[in-house]
């Protein structure tokens, strides 16, 4: 469990490191039971709202491409970013800074230990009801029923499906500071390599079986776009080819059914292949529960193999698919 | 022309490839062609974009290896059409229907024949009922 | 109003009587995830209404998310064509936040000019509500003024007493039918109605809050200027559709045309969502709402204040989709309590 | 509901008459009217919506209506995807027609009145109607003064309208560029200009004829930042603003008030407006 010291901490040093101008990014309570939301902060009052805890399952990279572009231009950035992040999350700063898409220089890395997080879906479909109130404790959540009956639950019965083996929680390539100490819960273990190894439905299934699979996920889209734009990886914001208004004739057609549904999922995942950390958000905030990581697990092993590229843990390298130099070995 | 066996094809500077051009026009009924300007301007949604709406097969002709007219092009393109070939694997598709040929210029029988496996290979997949 | 009673063992031969009259019957039901959705049932046991509401309301049976306004083709001088639903269904299991948002978008379709594609559904439609008992941790129906076991805006209207259910018939359509299911059908008992009003104290206990909006109705406007009320939230907005998709009266939607050939085509609705950069994106560039905080004010604008001007009602059933499907945990409720706190000091 | 009529989304094929270019972006279309709408009233700034079959569909204000002809005018201007459909299209092909949409000017409220339009480029389209209304009801008003900028003489539409309106009584045309240009000996600068009591040329009716504003409306029509200056320059003369109307455009979908594109706070242009007065735009939001 993220503990309460380390949330602490991270408060004091941002104190510290604060100076007008400077924004910060890191995590609140919501109001809705479970939920906690992000928060930018903007002024040193506010530094107090901060609350760092298993909840905060956000990826807040994605926050820090809009500060260097056009669409939000009321929130260009003059001083530097603050942002507090899971190593899970570093990995995509670390990523986006590779991509050129932010500069290193404005970007204060926070990170701090991480063993699991955990959703309110995840905390609700394993007391299998709705709660009105999560504590945190010794360990545990303790989760206030609706009908006022409490429950505690072990953490690592309901962390999210990236925290199942370590390969995301090791240090990232780039940070600025590092806070350790979890607390009283058992740590995630670092050997499995449940990520990793688990044959992926592409090759443990024949092509008609899996397209079946294919077809009964993507149907169910609505193209809320939201896993788009909760992606660090796609940080093409308005100028994506899925809503580029000025086209005669748009590139994908608005009208929601299976073929426009697969289409705009592939050229996602053709795009983001090379830059995707495995962060799962897009997963987590479909409204529709949507198994997107049966596409994002397939690519990004597939980059891992074809290019020895791991997006996330390399600062300096950037993809070979957007890179080519004369003399260089084709795949 | 119905979905199953028609087969797109971009030629990597058509318009100086009359030859060509008029072979397979003339062999492949079924193939239609577009013009352009060096392989390494293809872009592979619009290969998603044909597949999923229009064709059974998209093809990419381009020059060999090291005859690109703009040096390297062509090297770009074969490692976007290895992702986009993976890609509609992904997605349980099959890889094969998109293609890539680097083929010498003057060379035009090669291409013929290799466009010739390329149609049976699909209408092959039509008829046993692989959809896209 | 008559009262009735409908053993749950009989629910099978009441689907059965239905269907005779009303082809399709959509319920809540379960998916492949086993998460509650609406959709097309065929037997009793597919029903499951003892899970909240599905995060996707019934408004897509109504105004579906795709639908074809028109057909031409060149050879007929491009003249279009027009489909209308003929089938009859019934939506099962809808809670009160549904009915009220069903009712919302009747009287905006038919508001001065007729939406003939949405009225021929509606037309075709039978409400069957239910009484909530399972709100979720996002609702907020209270808020709104809807209580979890008002019937009001269905055609009939079920409760769970246990054993039995109580049928409340509603509507004119709702009383038209009450016939063709005599025989499965027990009088009500006097202490019917006091087993509603328990549901609805133990549901109103259930949900985590509810706000007095009552001195806020029709003020919301002033707090237009408040930039920094607004983007305490919209900075943290990720700017994609999903609470606008699941909110079952939004009801934007982009036009769009679809060519197959040179020579025909279909041109088609599409719901739309305002959070999106290119919703009033001018041809010319400029754009009325460009930032996110704009566009999350007119979201929220248009919920609490411009349907009280257009329609006085609010437009806004308190389902709490919105704060359920929101990717980053914004929650309307706090955003009406901040509004609340900015209009009194 | 059978009844084909009933349904506002459907358009009506109508012939292209004519199509004619005004300048390097902007043509103007003459469309005949599909039958039943010969007989409905099309009222000066009211807006239609035009189908280019197979692209999509745009909303244009009306230009120029001719009941008897039982003809329409409009003028697109090349800016968007499918505006660019329309200057492909030439005589004698179909485009779709739906409308008439929107409230448009009060006409029949000008009886008697004196009326100043302000016009910046291609706002001079809606108000062509209006002008047109008046030259075919000389009795509605008493005066009208037409003030019009463009951005360089390549811009200037309506040529010839132009010249046959400086020879009308009971009107006055000004007009001004914005920036001197080579061959051009008239006024240059911004149109708000003429609402200036310092400037040489300044509007008749506003400062001769009804200097107290007792009985003279403004009409106005431009892009968004010529709303601005001539607002200053209004408000610096204390013209009433009930009296100022003037059009406003946002994206639209349906013209009908469903689609929730045009909102504007709580009005919706395709339905109370587009034309609004000053009065009322002070109080919308700035969504616009």
């Amino acid at each position: 469990m993220i503990s309460e010291k380390i949330s602490q901490q991270v408060k004091n040093l941002i104190q510290q490191e604060f100076k007008t101008g400077d924004v910060i990014l890191s995590y609140q309570d919501s109001g809705t039971p479970g939920v906690m939301t992000p928060i930018f902060i903007h002024s040193k009052e506010d530094i107090g709202k901060i609350l760092i805890n298993s909840l905060c399952v956000n990826n807040l990279a994605v926050y820090l491409s809009s500060f260097f572009q056009s669409e939000y231009k009321d929130i260009k950035q003059k001083g530097r970013i603050i942002i507090t992040a899971k190593p899970c999350d570093a990995k995509s700063v670390v990523q986006m800074i590779s991509d050129e898409q932010i500069p290193n220089e404005k970007i204060l890395l926070i990170v701090f230990e991480c063993d699991g997080v955990t959703t309110s879906r995840l905390i609700k479909e394993k007391v299998n009801q709705e709660f009105s109130k999560i504590d945190i404790k010794d360990g545990k959540y303790i989760v206030t029923l609706q009908d006022k009956q409490s429950q505690s639950i072990q953490a690592e019965e309901v962390r999210v499906s990236k925290c199942k083996d370590g390969s995301l929680c090791d240090l990232p390539t780039y940070y600025d500071y590092y806070f350790v100490g979890t607390e009283k819960s058992s740590k995630i273990d670092q050997h499995s390599k449940v990520m990793t190894e688990t044959p992926l439905l592409q090759e443990r299934l024949s092509r008609t079986e899996f397209k079946k699979i294919v077809d009964t996920e993507l149907e169910k889209c609505i193209r809320c776009y939201a896993c788009r734009n909760i992606c660090p990886a796609c940080f093409c914001s308005e100028k994506c080819i899925i809503d580029k208004p000025k086209l005669a004739v748009p590139f994908l057609d608005k009208e929601v059914n299976l073929a426009n549904n697969i289409l705009f999922h592939m050229i996602r995942f053709n795009h983001v292949a090379p830059n995707c950390t495995e962060c799962g958000e897009c997963e987590r905030v479909c409204p529709q529960e949507i198994k997107l990581s049966i596409f994002y697990h397939y690519f990004n092993r597939l980059v891992k193999k074809e290019f020895g590229f791991v997006s996330g843990k390399s600062d300096l390298e950037r993809q070979k698919l957007l890179n080519y130099r004369l003399g260089e070995e084709l795949v | 022309m119905a979905k199953q066996d028609l087969i797109y094809l971009f030629l990597c500077r058509a318009d100086k490839r009359k030859k060509l051009l008029t072979e397979i026009e003339k062999k492949f009924p079924n193939i239609q062609t577009i013009n352009i300007h060096c392989a390494g301007r293809f872009n592979p949604i619009l290969a998603f974009k044909l597949l999923q709406q229009k064709a059974a097969g998209v093809i990419l002709l381009g020059c060999d290896t090291g005859d690109c007219h703009y040096r390297e092009g062509n090297l770009f393109s074969e490692r976007r059409i290895f992702l986009a070939r993976e890609t509609l694997h992904g997605f349980g598709m099959d890889r094969n229907r998109l293609q890539a040929l680097w083929y010498n210029p003057k060379q035009i029988a090669p291409v013929l024949e290799s466009l010739e496996t390329f149609t049976k290979y699909i209408s092959n997949l039509a008829s046993k009922g692989d959809s896209i | 109003m008559e009262k009735n009673r409908l053993n749950k063992k009989d629910l099978g031969n009441f689907l059965t009587i239905l269907k005779k009259h009303y082809s399709n019957i959509i319920s809540p039901g379960l998916d492949d995830k086993n998460s509650p959705v609406f959709r097309l049932i065929n037997s009793a046991q597919e029903i499951v209404l003892d899970k909240i509401t599905p995060i996707k309301p019934p408004k897509e049976f109504l105004f579906p998310q795709s639908e074809e306004l028109m057909t031409y083709d060149k050879n007929d001088s491009y003249t279009p064509t027009r489909i209308v639903e003929k089938t009859k269904f019934a939506i099962f299991g809808a809670r009160p936040c549904d009915i009220k948002a069903i009712e919302y978008n009747n009287l905006f379709f038919g508001n001065k000019f007729n939406d003939p594609y949405y009225q021929s559904k509606r037309e075709n439609l039978l409400l069957i509500g239910i009484s909530c008992e399972f709100p979720s941790s996002s609702c907020f129906c209270t808020t709104m003024g809807i209580s979890p076991v008002e019937s009001s805006g269905s055609d009939l209207f079920l409760t769970n007493l246990g054993t039995d259910y109580l049928v409340e018939w509603v509507s004119d359509i709702g009383k038209a039918i009450q016939q063709f299911f005599a025989e499965i059908l027990t009088e009500a008992k006097p202490e019917d109605e006091k087993m509603k009003i328990k549901i609805e104290e133990t549901t109103r206990s259930k949900l985590v809050e509810e706000i007095n909006l009552t001195e806020i109705k029709g003020k919301i406007i002033q707090t237009y200027d408040k930039e920094d009320l607004w983007k305490n939230y919209s900075e943290v907005c990720i700017a994609c559709g999903a609470c606008t998709f699941n909110c079952p009266t939004c009801t934007c939607f982009d036009v769009q045309e679809k060519m197959e050939s040179l020579e025909n085509g279909t041109r088609y609705r599409t719901w739309d969502s305002c959070q999106f950069y290119d919703f009033c994106l001018h041809a010319s560039g400029h754009n009325p709402r460009g930032t996110k905080m704009q566009r999350l004010r007119q979201r929220i604008l248009h919920k609490y204040q411009y349907s009280i001007d257009q329609l006085n009602q609010w437009s806004c059933t308190g389902c709490g989709r919105c704060i359920r499907s929101c990717p980053v945990g914004i929650n309307t409720r706090s955003i009406l309590k901040d509004i609340k706190e900015e209009l009194h000091g | 509901m059978d009844n084909f009529q009933d349904n506002q989304y459907i358009p009506f094929p109508s012939v292209l008459l004519d199509v004619r270019e005004e300048n390097k972006t902007i043509k103007r279309f003459l469309v005949q009217l599909p039958d039943h709408l010969r007989q409905q009233k099309i009222i000066p700034g009211q807006f239609f919506q035009l189908s280019a079959i197979g692209y999509g569909e745009i909303p244009i204000s009306v230009s120029d209506f001719d009941p008897e002809a039982g003809t329409i005018m409009f003028c697109i201007a090349n800016t968007g995807s499918i505006t660019t459909k329309f200057h492909q299209l030439s005589k004698d092909q179909l485009i779709g027609l739906r409308g008439p949409f929107g409230n448009g000017f009060p006409v029949t409220s000008f009886l008697g009145k004196n009326i100043v339009l302000l016009a910046g480029g291609i706002g001079l389209v809606p108000l062509r109607s209006v002008v047109s209304y008046f030259f075919r009801n000389p009795d509605a008003f008493n005066k009208i003064e037409i003030l019009y900028g463009a951005k360089s003489t390549s811009d200037i539409i309506f040529r010839n309208e132009i010249k046959q309106w400086r020879l009308k009584p009971k009107t006055s045309f000004k007009m001004t560029i914005d920036n001197p240009e080579k061959g051009w000996s008239g006024n240059t600068g911004f149109v708000s200009n003429f609402l200036l009591s310092s400037y040489s040329e300044k509007s008749e009716i506003l400062f001769a004829e009804d200097p107290e504003f007792k009985n003279t409306k403004v009409l106005v029509v431009g892009p968004p930042a010529m709303y601005k200056s001539v607002f200053n320059a209004l408000s610096d003369i204390h013209f009433p603003d009930k009296e100022v109307l003037l059009s406003l455009e946002n994206r639209m979908k349906c013209g009908i008030g469903k689609c929730g594109h045009c909102n504007c706070g709580s009005k919706y242009v395709c339905l109370d407006g587009p034309i609004f007065s000053w009065f009322e735009l002070k109080n919308l939001p700035k969504e616009y």
